[in-house]
């Protein structure tokens, strides 16, 4: 028999970049899934939410008037949070791996699931600045809301660790950051320069800095900047500059689904895969599998989704998959990568590290 | 401190000068046929596509790109040119829609065709540092300002010495009294337009090297450009500078003195208050008569 | 030598020319009189190519092709009613857009000269913007820029409206030395007692068409204003 | 009813008007001559209040109205005309003259617009489409009109009669005297034409270079040297 | 076209009763019927004001703001703080006075402009505002007599009115003196202030008026999606729409920006989308610049103009270039 999966995409809009990423992972998540299971059968239906929420809800709406049994949730909190709001209450799971806001699971959906959240993110700087121990550390945050999100988290737990903080937002229409970079290098005089920030204001912002050069020991960002795409594309600003990252690269992935994820990526869209298909492809991967478990047990039509995703209990390229009552998966954590010479080696956390860090280490 | 203030007055009048040369075009045909492009955003970033595209495919700078960008924006705008002027009543309201409707297009044909992905240029060399003193630039800013006040000075130049600019002029003043003189509007506005075209290319490729581009930039330049232009009082070139450097300066020391997140607010302060105490711009003339 | 046959043309779905036909000889000056409303205006702003216009127009027994740029280059040139100049430039600017077409703009310099000579007040304003002139300031640039381009055929649409009556006086003298210089002159003017005093030829005109057409040597003043007043007939 | 002291008016370095002082009496007819760019228009502007006197008082029915808004004084009884017509170009003849009634009057009254389209031979244009439609005269016409809808004790025309053709020009002239009589309405009119002006007026005042150079009957005024001199050309009986 | 107008409110009313049922198709039609709202309050200022705004998002944000915040933070009944946050609007546009003195690009720039502001400002207050997190679980609408107001039908059936509420008072105002008087306005300021106009009042008085309009959609749009955020609230999105939808339909009409709206919207959503999922916008644009080529005044009086029909042929009376 075959399901319905429906999703809700900005292809279109300030966060299309995101989406094609997401679209691209979860497509190779059915294709794996459907090759696998001789039993059910799943078929994705895209719709382009335009990075909107209201055009997310409509879609949603959309999808389940056309028999999707459940929803895979798109990019950005501000979206997620109405369109999955709908599709509670029109009954159905619903499941996203870009909406890191705390505010989504304090709402007590019954069917909301997501596989990252901020908590993770922070997790994963804090322990690679507690590896560096840097004596002060200079936060360069978009106002956007997750970006700004986990730069507030920062600015609360660094200074913890004694570690001086100092934060510097911007509105994302920016796109000389020589002013910010320039108070970095002769006020904060910081040892790192932390970027939450997206792919287009982190080139703004590294160019800034090799312009400038101020005297810090390591550039670290967050998601989508340890990807081999921001080395191929801009070679000369990624050099030693840290983001957080699942996967070295080239991937060296142990597992049997790894790299399955990795071949079929490569066949269907020619190139390497990245930080978001793979957020991507574990989410829709969880999901084709409840399906086909609830499925099994008979219970897709009674509601018994929901039921099948809080049983998931797996391992997978973002590490274990276990989701909590509101629907967060508290074990999300990730890596930091480092670029080095065209390649990504994890290097922090200590335990999953694949190389060495360079530090100091700089583009210049 | 004053290290900090010399160099946000540098970046300012850097960024400014890619302002002014991004406006020029859009001040040029809004001067000439009161006719507001709203897709000279995009045709801007369908220049700085093309530079990619040249860098990219044959590893060229991308200031080689120039020739094919100039053909790219010609194309479009000369299309542009045509549909605005088979527009019969209500020409100004008109042609807004007409050129969003044509921006709206050319955003999702780049979408198409080059995906969503940040673009900017890899040539180590245009990033590279220049510096006098304390204050540093990127050799590419260095490059765009030096073209954008050669561009300016020649455009300032042909509006207001030779023949076709003061036929341009004159068309935007009064359309019957310009035919009356011998001049044929149709093509003086299609000449306008051409030009405009081509600054765009400029302002295209030198945004390219610079900074980054995506897809959805288009529509953002484009309302940048026109707040310049209306800053600046319709149809002055030296206007359009002194507003994009006025523009670019208040956005640097905005975040260099307050916060960066005020930055985009300094603008549009900056803008109100020129507006309502000049309300023809800064250097905009305008007859009014019983 | 300037003609029209059968000329009709208006305003949209308004006709106002109804079949006229009419020939302004090399040289001359021809007036064209007639009340408010008839329709001369109208008729200049056809001969110009402003107006679609059925029938023909022949310049030197050549068809116009209604272009009223091409007309201004080859030396046909209107000095319009109610102050077209452009506003927003400056009283020099307007005049060296006068001197627009290609065989005229070697001689916009003294050109210019001569006409601050005839108009000194022009002079003194010559870097006011057009649209802050007085009406009668006005009317002396409209006059000037369309003498800018030495026309061989000058069209002038009632040139002493708003005028002072010195100016009147000026503006008509310019217009004999125009004509004595060999421009040929279609003049529109309700200043009868004047336009007859220059003009070779009187078309009159009433609603649309021309009635009367004579030598001016044969027109006298009253019969003229008895023909005007048969509106009612 | 008017009166004016000393008021000047400057457009950055040029004095278009200097001390301009007169006064007129109610139901007079006033005629207000001078060579091109004078500032007859201009004092007009300053009267209706589109641009604003340096110096200098407006007093119209005794008070000060120096600074009262445009639409204020049209209000209070002050109407004019555009030299270069300005009408309502979006709306039809009628209309223009019912805003014109309605804001300027503060009432609607078919039958008094009726009469006025009646006497400013309009009828036959008032339901057109639009006016941006109509040529010169009628325009200026219309002009005319719209001052007089809004019921006006002192009216501004300037230069509505300039290129009629003699027969409308008496005609027109006979209208406007009428008009004086019946509704008692002052007029000032700007006019190039000599004799018009001599017809028409019982008092002329002449400007020039911004000043008053003469201030008395036509036939006074014309025969004045410096009136002759810049202005007519030629001395008129 | 009164009773084209009437019928249409008619038919409209009956909708939910074919598709109620249809959670999707209600859902589209409920977005555009608030970007009819807008669109309508956009054309009321273009049209009777002579001004054409580039930032009705400025309106639309400060209204959905003030009303979410007033029914969260303070409680107030929904169908209260939706008029307050109207009125919220109309507040913001009092700020925006010193902009009457412009005219043209130069006043839609200025509004835009305060759009701008109005997002950064809404972003910068995070205590208040939750910042550029937004706010969520804004209340919904409630039941009223028995009804369902949050319902798709609900919401629906309530902004159907509330649109047929603000084209009666545009078309009462556009019938009387004050609306000839505006008319009049456009282009001939100076003809018509001395005749006895107070243009600025009148035009202001048309500012706050669109500005309560469109603020109300605003508010109703919080209600209905349960969630704000600056960037979706303020988006230019708010602004562009309503002007090409009040263009497309015709924005000297009444009728025109509401069908151009639902048009439109349902054009881009449904058949656009279907036919090409990335970038589906092509299609909208092309057809923007098919209506303008063929249909300058919009497709309402070419409607009107097919069926001979004297009010949109009024309507055309152009202004023609004076020779
Ligand atoms: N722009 C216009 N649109 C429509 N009709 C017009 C327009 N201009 C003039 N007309 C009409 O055309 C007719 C002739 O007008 P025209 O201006 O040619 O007269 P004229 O002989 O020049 O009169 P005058 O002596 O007053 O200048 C008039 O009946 C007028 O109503
Ligand atoms: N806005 C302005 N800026 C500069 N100069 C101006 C302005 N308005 C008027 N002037 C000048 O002021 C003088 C007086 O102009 P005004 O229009 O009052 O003259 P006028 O007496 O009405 O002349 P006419 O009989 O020609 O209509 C003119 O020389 C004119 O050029
Ligand atoms: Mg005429
Ligand atoms: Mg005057």
């Amino acid at each position: 028999d075959e399901f319905v999966i429906g999703a809700h995409m900005p292809l279109t809009g300030s966060l299309a970049r995101s989406g094609q990423a997401f679209t691209e992972g979860m497509q190779v998540a059915v294709k794996i899934f459907n090759e696998k299971s001789p039993k059910h059968k799943i078929r994705v239906e895209v719709i382009d939410d335009e990075s909107t929420p209201a055009k997310a809800v409509t879609a949603v709406e959309k999808l389940v008037s056309n028999g999707a049994t459940a929803i895979i949730g798109g990019y950005g909190s501000n979206i997620v949070g109405p369109a999955s709001g709908a599709s509670d209450k029109l009954g159905k799971v619903y499941i996203t791996a870009g909406a890191v806001s705390d505010e989504l699971t304090a709402r007590g959906l019954k069917t909301f699931f997501r596989i990252n959240n901020n908590a993770g993110y922070q997790r994963g700087v804090e322990t690679l600045l507690q590896e560096l121990k840097p004596q002060s550390v200079s936060i360069v945050t978009s106002t956007k809301e997750a970006p700004l999100l986990l730069a507030k988290g920062l600015e609360e737990s660094l200074p913890k660790s004694g570690i001086k903080v100092t934060v510097h937002q911007f509105d994302p229409a920016i796109t000389d950051f020589k002013p910010i970079i320039n108070k970095v290098k002769l006020q904060d005089r910081s040892d790192i320069l932390f970027m939450s920030a997206y792919e287009n204001d982190y080139v703004g912002i590294i160019r800034a800095a090799k312009v400038l050069k101020p005297n810090v020991k390591a550039i670290v960002g967050t998601w989508s900047l340890a990807t081999p795409k921001m080395y191929s594309d801009f070679p000369d600003l990624m050099q030693n500059v840290l983001g957080t990252s699942f996967l070295p690269f080239p991937v060296e992935v142990k597992d049997e689904e790894g790299r399955r994820f990795a071949d079929v990526y490569k066949e269907t869209y020619g190139k390497e895969i990245e930080y978001l298909s793979t957020l991507s492809f574990v989410k829709a991967m969880v999901l084709c599998e409840a399906i086909a478990r609830a499925a099994d047990a008979g219970t897709v039509k009674s509601g018994g989704l929901a039921d099948e995703m809080r049983k998931t209990d797996r391992a997978s390229l973002l590490g274990r998959i276990k989701f909590d009552e509101t629907g967060d998966n508290p074990n999300f954590t990730l890596s930091m990568g480092q670029h080095q010479n065209g390649k990504i080696v994890l290097v922090s956390p200590k335990a999953n590290a694949t190389g060495a860090i360079t530090y100091p280490g700089l583009p210049w | 401190m004053f290290d900090l203030i010399l160099q946000a007055l540098s970046s300012g009048v850097l960024i400014g000068s890619v302002y002014a040369l991004i406006a020029l075009g859009l001040a040029l045909t809004f001067g000439a046929m009161r006719i507001i492009n709203l897709a000279h955003g995009e045709l801007v970033l369908l220049a700085a596509y093309m530079a990619y595209v040249v860098e990219a495919r044959t590893g060229l700078n991308p200031y080689a790109a120039i020739p094919l960008a100039l053909v790219a924006t010609c194309v479009v705008g000369t299309a542009i040119y045509f549909l605005v002027d088979r527009i019969r009543e209500h020409r100004e309201l008109n042609s807004l829609i007409l050129t969003f409707a044509v921006g709206i297009i050319l955003t999702n044909a780049i979408l198409l065709f080059f995906a969503s992905d940040v673009r900017s240029t890899s040539s180590p060399v245009l990033q590279d540092a220049v510096s006098v003193g304390n204050v540093f630039a990127m050799n590419s800013e260095i490059i765009a300002f030096a073209v954008s006040l050669i561009l300016m000075a020649i455009l300032w130049w042909w509006l207001k010495r030779s023949w076709y600019g003061r036929a341009v002029r004159s068309v935007s003043s009064n359309r019957s009294a310009s035919m009356l003189m011998g001049i044929d509007p149709t093509r003086t506005e299609f000449i306008a337009f051409l030009v405009a075209s081509i600054l765009a290319s400029f302002a295209g490729v030198a945004l390219y090297t610079m900074s980054v581009v995506q897809p959805a930039v288009g529509h953002a330049l484009t309302v940048k450009a026109f707040i310049v232009t209306v800053l600046a009082g319709v149809g002055s070139i030296p206007g359009v500078f002194c507003a994009a450097l006025l523009l670019g300066i208040t956005e640097a020391l905005t975040v260099t003195l307050a916060s960066s997140a005020l930055q985009e607010l300094a603008g549009m302060v900056l803008f109100l208050l020129v507006l309502f105490f000049m309300p023809n711009g800064l250097f905009g003339a305008h007859a009014r008569r019983g | 030598m300037l003609e029209t046959r059968n000329l009709r043309s208006g305003y949209g779905r308004i006709n106002v020319l109804w079949d006229v036909s009419l020939s302004f000889p090399q040289g001359q000056l021809t007036t064209i009189v007639g009340q408010n409303g008839a329709g001369k205006t109208t008729l200049l702003r056809a001969l110009m190519g402003l107006l679609p216009h059925e029938g023909e127009i022949r310049l030197d027994g050549q068809r116009l092709s209604g272009k009223t740029w091409n007309l201004t280059e080859r030396g046909l040139v209107m000095v319009p009613e109610g102050r077209l100049v452009f506003r927003d430039m400056t009283v020099e600017e307007n005049l060296v857009l006068g001197a627009y077409p290609k065989r005229c703009r070697a001689d916009s310099r003294t050109n210019m000269e001569r006409i601050y000579g005839l108009f000194p007040r022009l002079k003194e304003r010559r870097g006011q913007l057009a649209g802050s002139l007085s009406g009668g300031e006005a009317q002396m640039l409209a006059m000037g820029r369309g003498m800018m381009s030495s026309p061989k055929i000058l069209l002038i649409d009632e040139p002493s409206l708003g005028l002072a009556p010195v100016i009147v006086q000026e503006v008509f003298g310019i217009i004999r030395q125009l004509k004595a210089d060999g421009t040929t002159i279609v003049l529109v003017e309700q200043n009868t007692h004047m336009a007859l005093g220059v003009a070779d030829h009187v078309h009159l005109m009433r609603s649309g068409q021309v009635i009367m057409s004579r030598p001016a040597s044969e027109v006298d003043l009253d019969e003229l204003h008895d023909l005007y007043l048969a509106r009612e007939a | 009813m008017l009166k004016l002291e000393n008021v000047t008016v400057r457009f950055g370095g040029l004095v278009a008007l200097k001390d301009v002082s007169f006064r007129m009496g109610p139901g007079e007819i006033l005629g207000l001559v001078g060579p091109n760019g004078a500032g007859k228009t201009t004092l007009f502007n300053a009267i209706s209040g589109l641009v604003r006197p340096r110096g200098g008082r407006i007093l119209f029915e005794e008070q000060d109205i120096g600074r009262l808004p445009l639409h204020q004084r049209a209000r209070r009884g002050l109407g004019r005309t555009f030299q270069i017509p300005q009408p309502m170009h979006q709306l039809t003849v009628r209309e223009n003259l019912v805003v014109a009634q309605v804001f300027g009057a503060g009432r609607a009254d078919a039958a008094r617009l009726d009469e006025i389209l009646e006497v400013m031979d309009l009828k036959s244009q008032a339901d057109r489409d639009a006016a941006s439609g109509l040529a010169l005269q009628e325009l200026k016409r219309l002009e005319v009109a719209k001052a007089l809808a809004t019921n006006p004790k002192l009216l501004l025309l300037d230069e509505v009669l300039a290129g009629l053709e003699s027969q409308a020009k008496r005609h027109f002239m006979l209208k406007l005297k009428e008009l004086q009589a019946r509704f008692k309405i002052g007029i000032v009119i700007v006019e190039h034409d000599i004799e018009t002006i001599s017809n028409l007026c019982s008092r002329a005042v002449v400007l020039n270079f911004g000043q008053v150079i003469a201030d008395g009957t036509p036939s006074e005024v014309f025969r004045n040297p410096a009136v002759v001199e810049s202005y007519t050309g030629t001395a008129h009986a | 076209m009164r009773l084209l107008g009437v019928a249409i409110f008619l038919a409209a009313l009956a909708v939910p009763f074919v598709f109620g049922g249809n959670l999707y198709v209600m859902g589209l039609l409920v977005s555009s019927l608030i970007l009819a709202g807008v669109a309508l309050a956009w054309a009321l200022l273009g049209n009777l004001g002579g001004m054409i705004s580039f930032g009705h998002a400025a309106f639309f944000g400060v209204g959905a703001y003030t009303s979410a915040l007033l029914a969260a933070k303070l409680g107030m009944p929904v169908l209260l703080s939706i008029p307050l946050g109207g009125l919220g609007a109309a507040l913001c546009s009092l700020v925006m006075m010193p902009t009457l003195r412009l005219s043209g690009p130069y006043f839609a720039l200025a509004i835009l402009a305060y759009a701008q502001i109005f997002r950064i400002l809404v972003t910068e207050m995070s205590g208040i505002t939750g910042g550029s997190a937004g706010l969520s679980s804004i209340p919904a609408l409630p039941t009223v007599f028995g009804i369902d107001l949050s319902s798709r039908s609900g919401s629906y059936i309530v902004l159907t009115l509330l649109v047929g509420a603000c084209a009666a008072v545009y078309a009462a105002i556009r019938r009387s003196h004050v609306g000839t008087a505006l008319r009049a306005m456009d282009e001939s300021e100076d003809a018509t202030r001395v005749v006895g106009v107070n243009s600025v009042l009148l035009k202001a008085w048309m500012l706050i008026l669109s500005a309560f309009i469109t603020g109300l959609f605003g508010a109703m749009n919080a209600h209905i999606i349960n969630f704000l955020e600056p960037d979706y609230a303020f988006s230019g999105t708010w602004s562009v729409l309503p002007i090409v939808a009040g263009i497309f339909g015709g924005y000297r009409t009444i009728l025109g920006p509401i069908v151009g709206a639902v048009l439109i919207y349902l054009f881009d959503q449904v058949i656009a989308k279907s036919l090409i999922s990335v970038g589906h916008q092509i299609l909208l644009g092309s057809l923007l610049a098919a209506i303008v080529l063929i249909a300058p005044n919009g497709l309402l009086p070419l409607l009107g103009r097919l069926r001979g029909d004297r009010h949109a042929q009024a309507l055309r009376g152009g202004r023609h270039a004076q020779a």
